[in-house]
């Protein structure tokens, strides 16, 4: 057994990592907004080139997806990136990027779709089975002010049907997969809040010296931190186990364990990070909200956490 | 302990109730949200109006134009505002219930004479210049600075969080007059008038995307030295009289709105269907909802309390400190239960479909902002620790 | 509306306190730690003497009431006091403490009875009634270990039936009536543990100062204070209501909000003032654990704060 | 990454595990919880017969007589242990968790042939002799003197939370050997064997009940100069060298107990009935934990990485502490639960009828002692913040 990462895992990160910090550092995701969210297609293929739709295409695992995909939550990347990835084995294009492959899961009070104006594919994931649309035939109601500035959502009256593309069986292990490769995402924020909470609660003085030096500062981080911290082992195990080198044999419940810990463990280090930068966090300026707004976003994804707690203690 | 209204305090209440009959059905519709110009016409609007009918500054005592109304008259004119769903004081806020009141206690003759009525009558807007890039909750530590230039003032610095800065005929500000003294020693409160050469406002967007604050640029903004309000470098002491003013009314709009937001929460549950039952059917999700709503009943309890107390001192005490950090907590399990429930439909800041999607997701955003303006939870526990309890002081 | 203490409720409150102060200060309490909570006739009587169980057939309302068991929560006064208090106006002997009244509610998964031994009449309250029982009578195993060593605790295996001396509608009455009571009981505990934890705040030193002086200490009991001042509203209100001096029609409703907040906020009050005492709070010797012990206990009584939001969501 | 057992590590849990399942059924009944004497007797006759299996010490080094096992396969003799139902290390555990160790760092070569067979053989029990009523978060702020007098020191103070005091043979202390020094620098690490004139031990009740844990009072205690391990004045780093031997798996077992208590507790929910239903039908109740057996199941992740980077590294680090702070947390909000559920039934501390209210109980009760011993949350808070972020320190 060793549950740290492997040099491979080690540099496949890093390299992702360094590939975002070069190619969409937040001024880029932020400049992104002054578009309504329209997805870059330059960008959308330079992520397929370092493979992050394309991993377990390739031969890597859930494991090294993972590693990928909590970069891409670190540095804020908006777009259907899980979906992509999901779709890389069964839709042309969407591994190398060529088309955007979204993604819709019917709910209740009501189907929303996200990013639909730069989608190439629609997959409509139900129980029953995967399904895949052509999104300019769907039709429905763009919000005028989405949450997540970064996240367009159109509001649908009618779930489309489409054609299918995979059974429940596939559609099971997608939710599954989605989840895990969702949660890599949100264990991403946890991190990227940390580090503004961090780097804020240093350089910001009252009653002359830095709040970071304040117990109730401190420790909003410490709290942040821990979630982090318990969120990564969570996701990390999930990864693994779907992978096969893990310690348990239910995958589907590991992987509702990483997408519980992983939902309550971003929104509330995105709400701390408001809440350490006191009045900047509340303003537009400061990326604090985006973090907390993501976290929302990626919330309703595969299922929230109170929506896997139960599930979860379905199989106890 | 007495929960009921005096005889007084009902006819108070009818004949405001009747009057707000009157006039609410004849008001004009609401200007757009982000309409800063039309909003404060309508405000102006809606403050001539109580004006007109001896309705205005119902906290200011009536030798300066007010209806020196007691604390529960008070929190019974705000509990029929609300309830006919009249205008609130919006654009007036800072005139009326912040710089009026201190004008009121420290401002010279003359000041009152120009400033009183006009507050009153919604004639001047005012904004607030206290709060800095540099200086947040350590208030005093902020540098912004008035330098003396025979019988003026020269201003330059940076204010913030100036609320309705482009639309204000006034400012009332906190400035450093010497920095030569100890932070609290070296500040002057100053009347501004808005618009001097030398002033930037710009606007500053709040994470909702709105744009009702403004960051507010000196560069050497000359202002009359008859423009101070109390002595030179006494304007820590100026700023500070304002909060014995609160009366523990501070929230009961908000607070009126809470208790029906969250009981609009039981019904949307009611309505909306998870996995082909009614969302309502989840034991735990009705007991998330009857907590919330307990507990909101509870503060109404609290708010009355304080105002209570406020009637018989003429402060509010620890209540008001108390108040706001458990207000802040609960308002935010208000709104995540809300976001829960609603699920992908709290993904839009507007109504989706007949979803009352606004409501909660701007009651969400703004659960985050209590626990930051006007004191963060962090510096309320420590108020409530020193001054309540008598805990030392951090050092 | 003056939702202030008048100069009478004061005096009373005060009178109590100043009663409990001399002849129950915490040694005494401590002390009958050593009969296994045995009820000291005596005491109980002094206590019927200063009018605890008599005050509302004495003329007295809730208010009152409230404020008086206010401060026998607060000096940790063990033994049926509310049911003796509601068992005044129909049970003889229970309003001059000639008689200890006990109470029992039926119970899952089991129903448990107080202070059996020390009992002279025992109520059981039902949906269908209240009824009244012969002590000696009941059948049951006492704890070795009770959890408050104050509350000696006997299971039963079956609800006995005894004789009926009110309908349901009176049921429901006593169960209202002894939620605010409680609640009082509650409000008690929460303002002795702010006490103590204080106390110790001031006089304990750790790295050259006053734990105290750290804000994450001080914040421990800033939180206790915030909650124990909405549960003070929450209970006053739910008070002045019974004695139709209140601003809600629904007194049930009212008596609910003021249980679920007090229940609450004596087990927080009551941990956190183990906490704030670091080790020695986890010692038997200081009082810490009794007030978080009696917490527990009282949140068992009438219905605890789980019951009481779901049953409040009922009229919602 | 890779969770996944290797085949050395299989084959040492199958031999283990063959050897657990032919001895343990000849183990004699537990004593009960409070015969202290009994229950040494106990411990050491487990620790001889893992002493004879060669199973005892098994984080130790070799040459020393231990395992000299890593930390996985300290991980998997946990593991089984548990599984098989083994007794705990119960009295030894100073000895071999704490002393021990010091000494095998620390100790002079006369030392370590002396009381490291001793502790292995289940021949010693050893008790810690740190905490003060004075020094707890704050333990180098010991007072506890000890006086040089000839070849001796001479011991006076108090010390506090010595486990099984009153049944060890010896005691690791800390002690003041320089006052007029920064506080970190006059302490002194002896060892001190128990029974010496001057020396009272007394019972400290906790509340539980329970009296595992002595108070000891020094009144001059005479104990030779040869007993000091390190050099004088050097005690603070001695102690803190066994912090460094913490490899991941102080609370293994505990969270394989916990675990089970959760999942105990899911089986419970659905024998109980609640106004005439299944206490299970409640699907808060069910979300509840289900949050907490996912929560459990991730700690139990966390606690896998912490293992293998003291594997990597002979550090457990951050993760530590990491864990800790959400284990304190996590086992309240199972105790909470577990007596919210029993109701009644948790007013008593041992089992009311079918019901395992022992376990729960004492589960809550402990929860609290775990946000405290050994760094209370708050200390916990302060260490990741500070030395794990890189925040300022305190003061």
């Amino acid at each position: 057994m060793d549950f740290e990462l492997n040099d491979d895992e080690r540099s496949l990160q890093e390299g992702i990592r360094s590939f975002l910090t070069g190619r969409c550092p937040i001024e880029v995701v932020r400049a992104n907004e002054e578009t309504g969210g329209a997805l870059d297609r330059t960008l959308w293929r330079e992520l397929a080139d370092v493979g992050v739709f394309s991993l377990r295409t390739d031969g890597f695992g859930m494991t090294e997806s993972v590693l990928a995909f909590e970069e891409l939550g670190r540095s804020l990347v908006a777009g259907p990136l899980v979906a992509s990835h999901l779709a890389a084995s069964v839709v042309a294009g969407a591994g190398d990027g060529s088309r955007i492959v979204g993604l819709l899961e019917p709910a209740e009070p009501v189907t929303m779709v996200e990013h639909l104006a730069s989608l190439d594919d629609l997959i409509v994931l139900r129980n029953d089975g995967i399904f895949v649309v052509e999104p300019s035939g769907v039709i429905g109601v763009l919000a005028e002010r989405p949450l997540d500035a970064l996240t367009p959502i159109t509001r649908l009256d009618d779930v489309p049907d489409g054609q299918r593309i995979g059974d429940a069986a596939m559609a099971l292990q997608w939710r599954r997969d989605g989840m895990v490769l969702t949660a890599g995402l949100q264990l991403g924020l946890c991190l990227a809040s940390i580090d503004l909470a961090k780097t804020y609660a240093m350089q910001r003085e009252q009653f002359g010296r830095p709040i970071g030096s304040f117990q109730a500062v401190k420790h909003m981080l410490a709290d942040m931190l821990t979630k982090a911290e318990v969120t990564r082992a969570a996701v990390y195990a999930a990864a693994v186990n779907i992978d096969g080198r893990g310690d348990s044999s239910d995958l589907m419940q590991t992987a509702r364990m990483a997408k519980l810990l992983a939902g309550d463990s971003a929104l509330f280090c995105g709400k701390t990070c408001i809440q350490v930068h006191g009045g900047m966090g509340f303003t537009w300026e400061v990326d604090a909200q985006r973090y907390w707004k993501r976290a929302c976003v990626l919330d309703t994804h595969f299922g929230n956490s109170d929506e896997h707690a139960a599930a979860f203690s379905a199989a106890l | 302990m007495d929960l009921q209204f005096t005889d007084a305090e009902n006819s108070f209440r009818n004949e405001l109730r009747h009057w707000l009959a009157g006039v609410i059905p004849t008001l004009p519709g609401e200007p757009h949200r982000d309409d800063w110009v039309g909003r404060r016409d309508y405000d102006t609007m809606w403050q001539r109006t109580l004006f007109e009918a001896g309705y205005a500054g119902i906290n200011w005592p009536k030798e300066y134009g007010g209806l020196g109304a007691t604390p529960t008259e008070h929190l019974i004119f705000l509990e029929e505002t609300e309830r006919a769903r009249a205008p609130y004081v919006g654009q007036n806020f800072v005139g009326l219930l912040h710089a009026g009141p201190t004008l009121i206690t420290e401002a010279s003759p003359e000041q009152k004479a120009f400033h009183l009525p006009a507050i009153l009558k919604g004639e001047h807007i005012w904004c607030q210049g206290f709060s800095e890039p540099g200086a947040g909750s350590d208030l005093a530590s902020l540098s912004c600075r008035a330098i003396r230039d025979g019988d003026d003032y020269v201003i330059s610095g940076q204010k913030i969080w100036t609320s309705f800065g482009h639309t204000a005929d006034y400012c009332e500000m906190l400035v450093r007059t010497d920095p030569d003294v100890p932070k609290h020693r070296g500040i002057s409160w100053l009347i501004l008038p808005m618009g001097q050469p030398g002033m930037d406002v710009r606007p500053l967007r709040t994470m909702e995307g709105s744009t009702e604050f403004c960051e507010v640029f000196f560069d050497e903004v000359r202002v009359p030295v008859a423009n101070r309000v109390g002595a030179e470098n006494d304007g820590w002491r100026v700023a500070m009289v304002t909060l014995s003013f609160e009366r523990g009314t501070a929230f009961v709009s908000e607070m009126l709105q809470s208790m029906e937001l969250a009981r609009d929460l039981a019904q949307l549950a009611k309505r909306i269907t998870r996995n082909g039952a009614s969302a309502w059917d989840d034991a735990g999700l009705r007991r998330d909802i009857g907590r919330i709503c307990a507990e909101l009943d509870a503060l109404w309890a609290l708010t009355k309390r304080n105002i209570s107390q406020a009637q018989r001192t003429g402060l509010v005490g620890p209540g008001g400190n108390v108040f706001k950090l458990a207000y802040a907590e609960l308002r935010s399990k208000l709104g995540e239960l809300a976001m829960h429930l609603l699920d992908r439909a709290s993904l839009s800041i507007d109504d989706v479909g007949q979803l009352p999607t606004h409501a909660h997701v701007h009651g969400r955003i703004h659960a985050l902002s209590l626990g930051i303006a006007a004191g963060t939870s962090q510096v309320q526990r420590n108020i409530v620790a020193e001054r309540i309890l008598g805990l030392p002081k951090d050092r």
